[in-house]
C-alpha cells in the first residue's frame, strides 16, 4: 500500500502516513475513554454513562468532546503564556510521532526505519518535557509539584523500560520493529504455541513483567499515577487547564497508553501475528490481532486502575531504583547467557 | 515562581494551601503547609469555613427540643449519635425514666449509624489513597442502612428521630427482620473489604508507620474514639462510662495492635474502625433479641422541658469519639449555654503534632485516618 | 534477598486478590437506578415535602410556634357570627378564616417538629420530592384557599363585626352608664324628697 | 475513684482554704470554683498527683454570665487511669477577663482556649497562638456574649443581620 501511494505524489504519501495513525488514535481515544468509564462503572457495581446516543451511552465521548471544544479557554494571569499554550500540543505530538514506527499490520508501518525501537524511546521522552513545561507554566504550586514528580518518575522508569526492551532486542537481534514481529511468526513451540517471544525464553517473561510495571508508570496509571494524583495534588500538572487544551492532555495520555501497550504487544506477543499460525492471517487480520493484543493490555491497565490504591512518590522511586533496575539488568545478562547456551 | 517562593518565607521553603477546596480535606478545611521539597516542615490548620453558630442558635431557641434538629447538623455523617448525646443530657437534667423499648431502638439505631459512619470514613480514607472502588462498595452498604433509616424515620441523612425520653415515631413492624437481614448480608462484605483494601500491600505501605500517635500524646491531646484506641488505649465510653443500656451487651473494644507497623499509625486507626463495625453488628444482634415488641415510644415525652437550675456535662461515644454536651440551664425554657465538645475538633488540633516531617501524600493519609467531619469541627 | 522475593510475592498476591474481588464485581449485578426513567419508591412516612390539608386547619398556630426556623407563616381572621365555618374531619370546630398559610420550603429543614403538635393532624410530610424551582420565591407554598377578594371581604366583614361589636359594647357601656346615672339621679331625688319631707315634717 | 466532694477536700488539703469553693446547681454536676490566678498550679497538681491523675481535659468552655457581669471558664477533667471526673470553674470580671492558659499542661486546651477567646472574649495569658479560630481575625465582637450585636457589614459584604 505504501509503495502505491508514494507512486502518486510524495506529499500525498506523507499525508496518508500521517492520517492513518491519527485516525486510529482518535477513534481509539473516543472508544477507550468511554470504555474506561464503562469498565469503572461495572467494577463499581454502577452502569457508567447510559444516556447519550442510545445503547449504553456509546456517544458519551463524542458529546464530551463537543462540550470541551465549546468551553472557554482559561489561561491564568501569571502563567507563562506561550509555554502554557504549547505544552499540551507538544505532549500529544510526542506520543503521536512515536506511532510512526509501530507495525500495525504486515502491510503497513508508517516508517520502516531500522532503529525503530531507539526512535520510539527517544520520542516518548519528550512527554516528560511537556509535562514539566505544563507544570511550570501554570504558575501553580500544585501543578509544579505534579510536573516535578512526573519528571522524576518518567526519567527513572525509562531505565527499566529500556532495559527490558533491550532484552527483546538482544533475542531478536534487530531494532526494527517490523523485523522483530516477523521473527515471531509460526507456531513451533511445543508444537502448538505461537513463536512469540514471551514463550520463547523464560527470562523474557520476567522482562515482560518489568516492562508492564514500567509502562504503568510511564503512562501515569494507578498505582503510579502520582503526577496527577487527584487526592493529593488536585490534578497535578493539569490543574489550570480547561477546554480543548485539557482534552489534548487527555488524548495524549490515552495515546501514550495505547502506544506502550502496542509496543508491548509487538515485543512480547508477536505483533500482528495470528495466534493460530496461518489461520486468520493476512494484512487485515493482522491489524485485528495487533489491536486486540494492544487493547487487552490497555484493559488490564484499566482493571488495575480501579482496584489499587497508589504508591507514594518515594516508594515509587524505591521500586524503580532498588528493585526494577537491578532486576532488569540481571535479567538482561541472564538472557544473554541463555542465548549463548541455546 | 522562584521569587514567589522566596518572598513568602525568606528562604527556600514553599508555603502551599491545601484547601479550602481540595479533594482530600473532607470538606472545607484549609491546611497551610510549609514545604521543603515535598517534606512538610510545618502545618497550620485553618478552620471556621463551615461555622454555623450552633451554640448561638441553641441559646436563642425558645425550647430545648428545637435544638435537636441542629445537633443533627453538626456531624452530618452520624446524626443519630449526635442526637443521642443531647437527649441523654436532657434526660439526666430532668431526671426522666426512659422506657426500655425506646432504649433498645435507640441502641440499634445508634450502632447502625456507627456502621454507616465508619463505612464512609473507611471508604473516604481509601479514596484519599487512590483506591476508588472500595469507596463505592462501602457506599452501597451504607445505602442499605440509610434505606432502613428512611423507613423508620422518614429521612436519609438528618433524622431528628430521638426525642427527650422517647422517639418521634414508632418503628415499622418489619424493622426487626429488615435489620437482621442487613446484619446477615453485611458480615461477608467486611471480609471482602479486608481482601480488597485492608491487607493490600500498597495500602499497608501507604498507612503503616505513618502519622504515629503515641499513647501519651493522644491522652494529652484528649483524643478519643478510634483515634485513641488506635494508639492502643482500651477506652470506650460504652464500656467505661456506660450510658443508655450499653452495659447489657457483650462486646469487645478493638484496639490498635501495630500488626503491620508501629502502634498508633494510620493503619491501626483504620483497622480499629473495621473491627468496630463487627462489634457493632454483635451489639445490634443482641439488641434485636432483647428488644420488647410492645410499648409506646411517645408516652414518656414531656410536654414542656424546663430543667431546674444547674449544669451538666454529658459525654457519649460517637463514631468519631467522645462527644460532650456541656449544658447550663437557668430555669427558663431555653438553654443558657450549650457547648458541644466535638471529637473532630480535638483530633484536628493534634494534626501539627503528628504530621511533622511527613510528605504531602502522608498528610492526606493522616487527615483521612483521623476521619474528621468539618461540620463538627466548626459547628 | 530472600526477603525481597517474599515481599514481592506477597505484594503480587495481595494485588491479585484485590483484582479478583473487582472482577467478581465486574460481572456482578449493578445497583444504580437510571433516575428520571426509574424512580426509587419512597417508604410510607418519608419526609420530603410539607403538606397542609387546609380544610382541617383550625388556625391554632401551634405548628408555626414549633418550627425552629420560622418557615411557617399563618394569618387568621376571626369568623363573623353569620358564618359557620363548620367542623374539621376530627370534629374540632373552626373559628378562624385562614387568610394566609405560607410555608417556605426553601427554609424548611424537614425536622418533623411541626407535625406532632397539630391537634387535627392536618400538617404532615408527603413523599413528593421533585419540586425544584428556578426562582426561590416559587418555593413558598401558599396553602390558603381563599381568593383575594374573599380575603378582603372576610377581613372587611370581620372588621365591621369587630367594629359593630365594639359599638355594641360601647352602646351597652353607655346604656349601663346612663342607667347608673339615672339610678343615681333617682336616688338623689328620692333622698332630696325624703329630706324635703323631713324638713316639711320638721316645719 | 473519688467523688468530686472528696477531690475538693483533697485539693483543699494541698492548697489551703483560700481561693476555693465547692458548689453545685439544683441538678447535674457539681464543680470546684478556683481563683483565676491559681488555675495553672491547681491543674498541674491535678494532673500529676498520684491520687488525682487527671490526664485528659475533656472540655473547656467559656461562658458569659450577664447578670454578674462576669465571664467564666469551665474545665471538665477526666482520668483514664483512675476513672474519675471533676469540673473546675474560673470566674473573672468582664472588664478584665484574664485567665492563665493551661495549654502547657494539656495540649488540647490550645484550640479550646482559642475558641473561648473567639466566642466569649476571654483572654488567656501565655497562650502561644492567641488568635481567633472560627471567625476571621478582624471580626468585631464575641458572638456568644449575651449582649452581642452582629455587625451589619464585614468587608463590604452584608452579614444578613
Amino acid at each position: 500500500m505504501t509503495e502505491y501511494v508514494s507512486h502518486i505524489h510524495p506529499v500525498a504519501a506523507i499525508l496518508v502516513h500521517a492520517a492513518i495513525p491519527l485516525t486510529i488514535i482518535l477513534v481509539y481515544a473516543l472508544v477507550a475513554i468511554w470504555g474506561e468509564r464503562k469498565i469503572a462503572g461495572f467494577i463499581q457495581d454502577r452502569l457508567g454513562p447510559m444516556r447519550v446516543g442510545g445503547w449504553h451511552g456509546w456517544a458519551q465521548s463524542i458529546a464530551d468532546l463537543l462540550k470541551l471544544i465549546q468551553k472557554e479557554d482559561i489561561i491564568p494571569t501569571d502563567a507563562s503564556r506561550f509555554l502554557f499554550k504549547f505544552a499540551p500540543f507538544m505532549m500529544f505530538a510526542a506520543s503521536y510521532a512515536a506511532f510512526a514506527v509501530i507495525p500495525f499490520s504486515s502491510a503497513y508501518v508508517g516508517s520502516m526505519v531500522n532503529i525503530g525501537v531507539f526512535y520510539l524511546l527517544a520520542v516518548t521522552s519528550l512527554l516528560t518535557l511537556s509535562i514539566i513545561m505544563a507544570g511550570w507554566a501554570s504558575n501553580n504550586k500544585w501543578s509544579l509539584l505534579g510536573g516535578m514528580r512526573s519528571a522524576a518518575q518518567m526519567v527513572s522508569y525509562e531505565v527499566p523500560t529500556i532495559a527490558s526492551v533491550l532484552t527483546v532486542v538482544l533475542v531478536a537481534g534487530s531494532l526494527n520493529l517490523m523485523t522483530v514481529t516477523e521473527m515471531q511468526s509460526g507456531n513451533d513451540i511445543l508444537g502448538f504455541l505461537p513463536n512469540w517471544f514471551i514463550f520463547q525464553n523464560p527470562f523474557l517473561i520476567v522482562a515482560f513483567i518489568i516492562f508492564f510495571i514500567s509502562i504503568l508508570a510511564e503512562s501515569h496509571r494507578v498505582p503510579f499515577d502520582l503526577p496527577e494524583s487527584e487526592s493529593e495534588l488536585v490534578a497535578g500538572y493539569q490543574t489550570e487547564y480547561s477546554g480543548m487544551r485539557w482534552a489534548m492532555f487527555m488524548l495524549a495520555e490515552y495515546a501514550d497508553m495505547l502506544l506502550l501497550s502496542l509496543l508491548g504487544a509487538t515485543l512480547f506477543f508477536g505483533g500482528w501475528n495470528s495466534p493460530f499460525g496461518d489461520f486468520m492471517a493476512g494484512p487485515l487480520w493482522g491489524f485485528f490481532w495487533f489491536m486486540l493484543k494492544g487493547l487487552s493490555l490497555v484493559i488490564v491497565m484499566m482493571w488495575i486502575r480501579w482496584t489499587l490504591p497508589r504508591y507514594r512518590v518515594d516508594q515509587l522511586m524505591h521500586i524503580c531504583w532498588s528493585i526494577l533496575i537491578p532486576l532488569s539488568f540481571v535479567n538482561l545478562v541472564l538472557t544473554a547467557l541463555w542465548e549463548v547456551i541455546f | 515562581m522562584l521569587e514567589v517562593i522566596s518572598k513568602e518565607t525568606g528562604n527556600k521553603e514553599m508555603v502551599i494551601n491545601m484547601g479550602p477546596q481540595h479533594p482530600s480535606t473532607h470538606g472545607v478545611l484549609r491546611l497551610e503547609l510549609v514545604l521543603d521539597g515535598e517534606i512538610i516542615t510545618k502545618v497550620r490548620p485553618n478552620i471556621g469555613y463551615l461555622h454555623r453558630c450552633f451554640e448561638k442558635y441553641a441559646e436563642q431557641m425558645d425550647d430545648y427540643a428545637k435544638v435537636i434538629p441542629y445537633t443533627d447538623r453538626m456531624d452530618y455523617v452520624s446524626a443519630i449519635n449526635q442526637e443521642h448525646g443531647y437527649v441523654i443530657a436532657l434526660e439526666r437534667m430532668l431526671e426522666l425514666e426512659v422506657p426500655e423499648r425506646v432504649e433498645y431502638i435507640r441502641v440499634i439505631m445508634a450502632e447502625m449509624q456507627r456502621i454507616a459512619s465508619h463505612l464512609l470514613g473507611i471508604g473516604a480514607f481509601g479514596l484519599d489513597l487512590g483506591a476508588f472502588s472500595p469507596f463505592l462498595y462501602l457506599f452501597t452498604e451504607r445505602e442499605k442502612i440509610l434505606d432502613i433509616f428512611e423507613r423508620v424515620t422518614g429521612a436519609r441523612l438528618l433524622y431528628n428521630y430521638f426525642a427527650v425520653a422517647g422517639l418521634m415515631r414508632d418503628v415499622h413492624p418489619e424493622f426487626k427482620t429488615d435489620t437482621a437481614e442487613f446484619v446477615k448480608t453485611f458480615r461477608p462484605k467486611i471480609k471482602e473489604l479486608n481482601d480488597l483494601l485492608s491487607y493490600n500491600k500498597i495500602f499497608i505501605k501507604r498507612t503503616a508507620n505513618i502519622g504515629v500517635l503515641p499513647e501519651k500524646v493522644a491522652l494529652n491531646y484528649a483524643a478519643s474514639g478510634p483515634v485513641l484506641r488506635g494508639s492502643g488505649v482500651e477506652w470506650d465510653l460504652r464500656k467505661n462510662d456506660p450510658y443508655s443500656i450499653y452495659d447489657k451487651f457483650d462486646f469487645e473494644i478493638p484496639v490498635g495492635t501495630g500488626e503491620v507497623g508501629t502502634l498508633g499509625d494510620c493503619w491501626d486507626r483504620y483497622m480499629v474502625r473495621v473491627k468496630e463495625m463487627e462489634q457493632s453488628l454483635r451489639i445490634i444482634e443482641q439488641a434485636l433479641d432483647g428488644m420488647p415488641d410492645e410499648g409506646d415510644v411517645m408516652e414518656a415525652i414531656p410536654k414542656r422541658i424546663r430543667p431546674k437550675e444547674g449544669e451538666i456535662y454529658v459525654r457519649t461515644e460517637t463514631p468519631r469519639g467522645e462527644l460532650g454536651y456541656y449544658i447550663i440551664s437557668d430555669k427558663s425554657a431555653s438553654p443558657f449555654r450549650v457547648k458541644a465538645r466535638a471529637p473532630s475538633f480535638v483530633h484536628l488540633s493534634m494534626l501539627p503534632a503528628i504530621s511533622k516531617g511527613s510528605l504531602i501524600a502522608d498528610m492526606v493519609a493522616i487527615v483521612g485516618s483521623i476521619d474528621i467531619v468539618l461540620g463538627e469541627v466548626d459547628r | 534477598m530472600l526477603n525481597a522475593v517474599k515481599q514481592s510475592w506477597l505484594t503480587f498476591r495481595s494485588i491479585f486478590t484485590g483484582m479478583g474481588v473487582t472482577i467478581r464485581h465486574f460481572f456482578g449485578p449493578t445497583v444504580t437506578l437510571q433516575y428520571p426513567d426509574e424512580k426509587m419508591e419512597l417508604p410510607k412516612g418519608a419526609r420530603a415535602r410539607l403538606y397542609v390539608n387546609i380544610d382541617d386547619c383550625i388556625g391554632c398556630n401551634l405548628c408555626a410556634r414549633a418550627c425552629p426556623v420560622n418557615c411557617i407563616d399563618i394569618e387568621t381572621v376571626a369568623s363573623t357570627q353569620d358564618v359557620d365555618l363548620g367542623k374539621t374531619s376530627t370534629g374540632n370546630p373552626k373559628r378562624f378564616w385562614l387568610t394566609r398559610f405560607d410555608i417556605d420550603m426553601a427554609k424548611c429543614m424537614y425536622c418533623d417538629l411541626c407535625v406532632h403538635p397539630c391537634p387535627t393532624n392536618c400538617i404532615y410530610m408527603v413523599s413528593e420530592y421533585e419540586y425544584s424551582e428556578y426562582d426561590r420565591s416559587n418555593l413558598v407554598y401558599h396553602f390558603s384557599n381563599l381568593e383575594p377578594e374573599m380575603v378582603a371581604e372576610v377581613k372587611d366583614k370581620a372588621e365591621k363585626e369587630a367594629e359593630q361589636k365594639k359599638r355594641e359594647r360601647e352602646e351597652m357601656m353607655r346604656k349601663k352608664a346612663e342607667e347608673k346615672a339615672q339610678k343615681e339621679l333617682e336616688a338623689k331625688k328620692k333622698a332630696e324628697e325624703e329630706s324635703n319631707d323631713k324638713e316639711k315634717g320638721e316645719e | 475513684m473519688m467523688q468530686p466532694e472528696e477531690i475538693f477536700e483533697y485539693v483543699k488539703e494541698e492548697f489551703g482554704e483560700e481561693g476555693f469553693s465547692f458548689s453545685s446547681g439544683d441538678i447535674g454536676d457539681s464543680w470546684i470554683q478556683v481563683e483565676a490566678g491559681m488555675i495553672k498550679t491547681v491543674s498541674k497538681f491535678l494532673r500529676d498527683d498520684p491520687k488525682m491523675r487527671f490526664n485528659t481535659l475533656m472540655c473547656l468552655s467559656g461562658v458569659h454570665y450577664p447578670k454578674e457581669e462576669e465571664l467564666g471558664v469551665t474545665y471538665n477533667l477526666h482520668s483514664t487511669e483512675l476513672k474519675q471526673t471533676v469540673a473546675l470553674k474560673v470566674r473573672v470580671p468582664i472588664e478584665n477577663p484574664n485567665v492563665p492558659s493551661i495549654e502547657a499542661i494539656w495540649k488540647t486546651a490550645d484550640w479550646h482556649e482559642r475558641e473561648a477567646y473567639d466566642m466569649v472574649g476571654l483572654i488567656f495569658e501565655d497562650h502561644p497562638n492567641h488568635k481567633r479560630i472560627l471567625l476571621p481575625d478582624d471580626w468585631e465582637g464575641h458572638p456568644l456574649r449575651k449582649d452581642y450585636v452582629q455587625q451589619d457589614f464585614y468587608r463590604g459584604i452584608t452579614t444578613g443581620a
